[in-house]
């Protein structure tokens, strides 16, 4: 058979989202691959300039269906670091809180389309029933189930619903019962291993220099996590171990991920026992002064970075993203090539594709 | 550390005491080796908090800069790459991260409305490639020696840059 | 100029026919009494109902994820929401689908693959516009990338409001969806 | 009474009723035509026309029990599914029994489709190819009796036609050519790949479930199934020659194409696999043949080796048979739904390098155990 081209997507089951990868085969064999993104762009960016800084924590909750609450949140920061305000120390704590139910659901939805991509239906049932548990904590928190419009420019926008952390504490339990049954199912499958061990080698230099971040990276054995190396928020006082695994292929990045859930549970359990009584939000300035707010998070997916130029009016002069997935998916090729077609949705389901944020 | 707390922009280093200083915080060293190596085009250097430092720096410079960054300072990680749109300028802010010492350069250089080009860094950190081509194409940045400077977000046979001002 | 040869009736047509035309033939022939004539009428009366009552109890959306509704419309067919019950499955390929569910914002750059996605799917179809963007945009409305409704260039059957929609929604648009079905069943036969 | 006599007893009992009527309309009618009525009526009376018109008769019948089951089968496998995955599967569509009328409504739905052949496509391919592989699917329903009674039948001296195993799987063997031209037709990437993919895996799979199926052959010392079931009255050939039922059982499931070997029509990474281009009925009867087949290997391994038809004396054989394949029909799904996709060089690699020698060495086994006299 000569080389072919074949286009995976826009719409294709594999590509969770809108994109289209471009690959190159010889026979099953990948030679060549190039992936193309913006069949969902927005133009947030754009948008953003328009609207006041209040009327754009929505727009942010709609970048990245999967984890909606981190980049709301990571805009607060952001702006927050442009105008100077100071948040009290309950609404960090609900913010941590939320943030990490947020991660736990983001990563029980990879792990139901990975599981689904392979093939592995039950996988992906199991995934999506378990992540109820979390959406309805967070629809509790905030009325929503998807785009939680939760944080707010100096705080949270409602104080934490009556027995809250009682529901918290046993979400936690349920999921760390579920998560051993996970690995389980998982790792003990021999054709689970089979089809991910040695699969989608990124050496640590490669994932160095193509800037990929977030699980990827910490599955290739560099381990750097925002939330422990450069601590936003209070992250400073939990106490957490990021995760990571040296094998560099995708069921390093799939153990990642798994750990990182556990750590999340413990840090939901610490922000339980932690949570300071007093107010949840101060009055932002509707105005913001001229200059630069940064922030940047880690996100499910990697880092997720803000920047804001503020020029003494109530709408941003300039916002700009950073999405984690949009390097990570120009580093695919690198992954891809050398490998199987059936091992394209190994990779690319590994790197947890959400293309919402990527085109913005 | 609360957000609110890094906020301002800092008080700018002190040149002088940055470069005599031998126990220096890390800040402080980055800066006083970039300023000893590039001493004419640097410019408003500023502390924004802990860990995060600004240097203004001549286009002409940048390459040879972001160069010198990643191979003796230990900047391996190109977060963001953002062109800001000015009256009469164009912005180009390098937001570069070093995994070891912990810390966040930012880097700004300028470059003029009729000639918005500045040199690609995609060669120093393959991970700048995709993030400039955004540049270019919501922008219209021109990053000489790109690989393969071409639209990524909006259609091929777009005409215009959707990010600048004078679009609407 | 050399004259091309009579094609339409004659003798040498009865004699002489290829197969292809005799059954295009056999076809016109068979519609002709079949749409007029009270045959047709009756099979109609006595299939009517029950060929409808297959189309509108297997419904197959196709798999076409495009942003938040999508998710939501992944957790419809999980077990909380189960939409398996009312027979919807979804299929990945345009082929063999009946409702095009659009869930997102559409952009410039996907408009003329959804058409052509649309294009693809054999009759009987519906689209099913999921979530404020598929409708009119939504938060997106004015962007300078976003087509403002997705009703622009696809004719749309079904509005489910919601930013995102939730899977009840959905599963009531599609019951929506049958009871449209339903309300417009037609004759094979006589297409009445 | 088998299926033969009951058959030949409907289909004696019809042809004397019309050739009462016929005869009576040529004795109306001038002497003339009286000859040519006659012969016609003599002809339909018979045996080659009787028996002709039994055996059609006697596979409408095989035809009509084996869709039925197949439909038992979807709803089943839907059901079950359902059970694994927490939720109810088919619900709503007949609701009184269970949500079982959903599989017909599918079918009823596809076959009011409006059916695209792509511009592009080989036409006569594209058309030829669900033809030959429902065809040669159905086929092998027909070689496989439910009982020493319930089969087709050529005599009424009992059920099956003769060498029903080695037709049993020469039909099975020919889905992958039709498979072939069906992906190759379309002219889609997706579904050549398909195809091809295909065809390596049944090539690759076919060869060891032929060298177990000889292994069982050796022990039965016989090529139609009665023999074959009658040989395991004592015990059951899965127990001697487990190593090959394991094997077996595996490669039906990669002939099938569930779950952890369905690389052909991977939904993942190729979009519906070789049916990507196929539309309404075309594809409701691809749809409907991959169970029919997966029922088909259920019976296979039934009658090979779990003992077919016997049974304590409870309930009728072709009962037994069918929860013997149920229950092996059962297995594979649920294998199907909780394990995930194999990869194609995986596949192959498992094909020939490990089931292979197993599948010789299973022979060998049986050779043993013949030369011992213990068959």
């Amino acid at each position: 058979m000569a080389e072919m081209w074949i286009n995976m997507g826009p719409q294709h089951p594999m590509t969770h989202g809108l994109w289209n990868l471009r690959i190159k085969v010889d026979g099953e064999t990948i030679t060549d691959a190039e992936p193309e993104v913006g069949y969902l762009h927005r133009g947030i960016e754009k948008l953003c300039e328009d609207r006041t800084y209040t009327q754009i924590i929505p727009i942010t909750d709609r970048l990245c269906y999967g984890s909606s609450l981190t980049w709301s949140h990571l805009y607060c920061l952001t702006v927050e670091d442009l105008m100077g305000v100071e948040v009290p120390e309950r609404a960090e704590y609900i913010r941590v809180m939320a943030i990490e139910m947020q991660r736990i659901a983001s990563h029980l939805m990879w792990l139901a389309a990975y599981a689904a991509d392979l093939g592995m239906m039950v996988g992906f049932i199991y995934g999506m029933r378990d992540r109820e548990v979390f959406i309805d904590l967070l629809q509790a928190l905030s009325g929503s189930r998807l785009t939680y419009n939760y944080p707010r420019i100096g705080g949270v926008a409602h104080d934490l619903p009556h027995n809250f952390d009682r529901d918290a504490l046993r979400a936690c339990e349920y999921m760390e019962k579920k998560l051993k049954e996970y690995e389980d199912i998982y790792d003990g499958s021999k054709v689970f291993m089979m089809r991910n061990e040695g699969i989608g080698l990124l050496k640590k230099e490669d994932a160095l220099n193509l800037g990929v971040t977030g699980p990827p990276l910490r599955g290739s054995g560099v381990k750097y996590d925002l939330r422990k190396d450069m601590p936003y928020s209070v992250y400073e006082d939990i106490d957490f171990q990021p995760r990571s695994h040296p094998a560099c292929d995708c069921y390093a990045r799939y153990r990642v991920r798994m750990d990182e859930m556990w750590e999340s549970c413990r840090i939901i359990r610490q922000t339980v026992k932690k949570m300071p009584k007093g107010k949840w939000r101060v009055v932002a300035p509707r105005n913001a002064p001229e200059g630069t707010g940064f922030g940047r998070v880690e996100d499910p997916r990697g880092e997720a970075v803000m920047y804001v130029v503020g020029n003494g009016t109530d709408r941003p002069y300039r916002l700009k993203i950073r999405s984690p997935i949009f390097v990570t998916v120009s580093a695919a090729p690198k992954m891809l090539i050398g490998y199987k077609v059936a091992d394209v949705v190994a990779i690319m389901g590994g790197l947890d594709m959400c293309i919402g944020e990527a085109d913005r | 550390m609360a957000a609110g707390e890094s906020g301002r922009i800092g008080p700018s280093i002190d040149i002088e005491r940055a470069r005599t200083r031998i126990d220096e915080e890390p800040e402080d060293k980055v800066v006083r080796r970039l300023m000893e190596r590039f001493q004419a085009t640097i410019s408003e250097p500023a502390m924004l908090g802990k860990g995060r430092v600004r240097i203004r720096i001549d286009k002409k410079d940048l390459f040879d800069a972001c160069r010198y960054l990643k191979d003796s300072l230990g900047f391996e990680h190109i977060s963001m790459i953002s062109a800001v749109e000015y009256d009469a300028r164009f912005d180009i802010v390098y937001h570069i991260t070093s995994y070891q010492s912990k810390l966040l350069l930012e880097l700004i250089t300028t470059t003029t409305k009729d000639d918005p080009s500045v040199d690609s860094v995609s060669s120093v950190w393959g991970g700048a490639n995709w993030q400039e081509r955004e540049s270019y194409d919501l922008m219209g940045i021109v990053f000489k020696n790109h690989p393969k400077l071409e639209r990524i977000l909006l259609p091929k046979d777009t005409l215009y840059h959707p990010l600048r001002k004078d679009f609407r | 100029m050399k004259a091309e040869p009579d094609k339409s009736g004659g003798i040498g047509q009865a004699v002489m026919f290829r197969s292809r035309d005799f059954l295009k033939w056999s076809d016109e022939v068979l519609e002709g009494v079949l749409r007029r004539s009270p045959v047709g009428a009756g099979i109609d009366l006595v299939t009517k109902d029950f060929f409808n009552w297959a189309t509108r109890n297997s419904i197959y959306p196709l798999h076409f994820g495009i942003m938040c509704c999508a998710l939501e419309m992944a957790v419809a067919s999980a077990p909380r929401f189960d939409a398996q019950r009312f027979g919807v499955i979804y299929r990945s390929t345009p082929r063999q689908c009946d409702v095009l569910l659009v869930n997102g914002p559409v952009s410039k750059k996907l408009k003329p693959a959804l058409r052509r996605l649309y294009d693809q799917m054999p009759e009987p179809k519906w689209v099913i516009a999921m979530g404020e963007c598929a409708i009119s945009g939504g938060p997106f409305y004015g962007s300078y990338s976003v087509v403002p409704g997705v009703d622009q260039f696809i004719p749309v059957d079904i509005y489910i409001p919601g930013c995102p929609a939730r899977p009840e929604a959905l599963i009531d648009g599609i019951i929506k969806l049958q009871k449209m079905i339903k309300d417009n069943r037609k004759g094979l036969m006589t297409g009445r | 009474m088998n299926l033969y006599e009951f058959c030949y007893g409907i289909i004696h009992w019809l042809v004397d009723l019309v050739n009462n009527l016929w005869y009576w309309l040529g004795d109306l009618l001038p002497w003339w035509f009286g000859d040519f009525f006659t012969a016609v009526g003599d002809f339909a009376r018979s045996d080659g026309h009787l028996s002709v018109m039994t055996i059609l008769l006697e596979g409408v019948v095989i035809l009509v029990v084996g869709l039925v089951n197949v439909l038992n089968f979807i709803w089943i496998d839907r059901k079950l599914s359902g059970r694994i995955f927490d939720f109810y599967g088919p619900y709503y569509v007949g609701y009184r029994i269970g949500g079982w009328l959903q599989n017909l409504a599918d079918g009823i739905k596809l076959f009011t489709k409006e059916i695209i052949t792509p511009a592009k496509a080989d036409r006569v391919g594209f058309l030829v190819a669900p033809i030959v592989f429902v065809g040669s699917s159905v086929l092998v329903l027909a070689a496989i009796p439910f009982s020493h009674n319930f089969g087709i039948a050529t005599n009424d001296s009992g059920a099956g036609i003769p060498a029903g195993v080695l037709f049993a799987f020469a039909m099975f063997a020919i889905a992958p050519f039709a498979i072939l031209v069906a992906g190759w037709s379309s002219n889609n990437k997706y579904t050549l790949i398909g195809g091809m993919r295909s065809a390596a895996q049944m090539m690759s799979y076919e060869i060891p479930m032929l060298l177990i199926v000889a292994s069982v052959l050796l022990l039965a010392g016989g090529f139609s199934f009665g023999e074959v079931v009658d040989a395991q009255h004592d015990i059951w050939f899965a127990i001697p020659l487990f190593l090959g039922f394991i094997v077996f059982l595996v490669c039906i499931v990669a002939e099938v194409e569930v779950q952890p070997f369905d690389l052909p029509e991977a939904e993942a990474e190729l979009v519906e696999g070789w049916t990507t281009e196929y539309c309404g009925m075309r594809f409701g009867l691809f749809m409907m043949t991959s169970y029919l087949r997966g029922y088909a290997g259920g019976a296979l391994t039934t009658a090979l080796f779990l003992g077919g038809w016997q049974g304590p004396r409870l309930i009728p054989d072709e009962f037994w048979f069918l929860i013997k394949a149920y229950i092996v029909f059962f297995v594979v799904e649920w294998m199907r739904w909780s394990l995930p996709r194999i990869r194609v060089d995986q596949i192959l690699g498992l094909g020939w390098k490990r089931l292979m020698p197993l599948a010789i060495l299973n022979l060998l086994i049986a050779a043993a155990m013949k030369t011992m006299g213990w068959f």
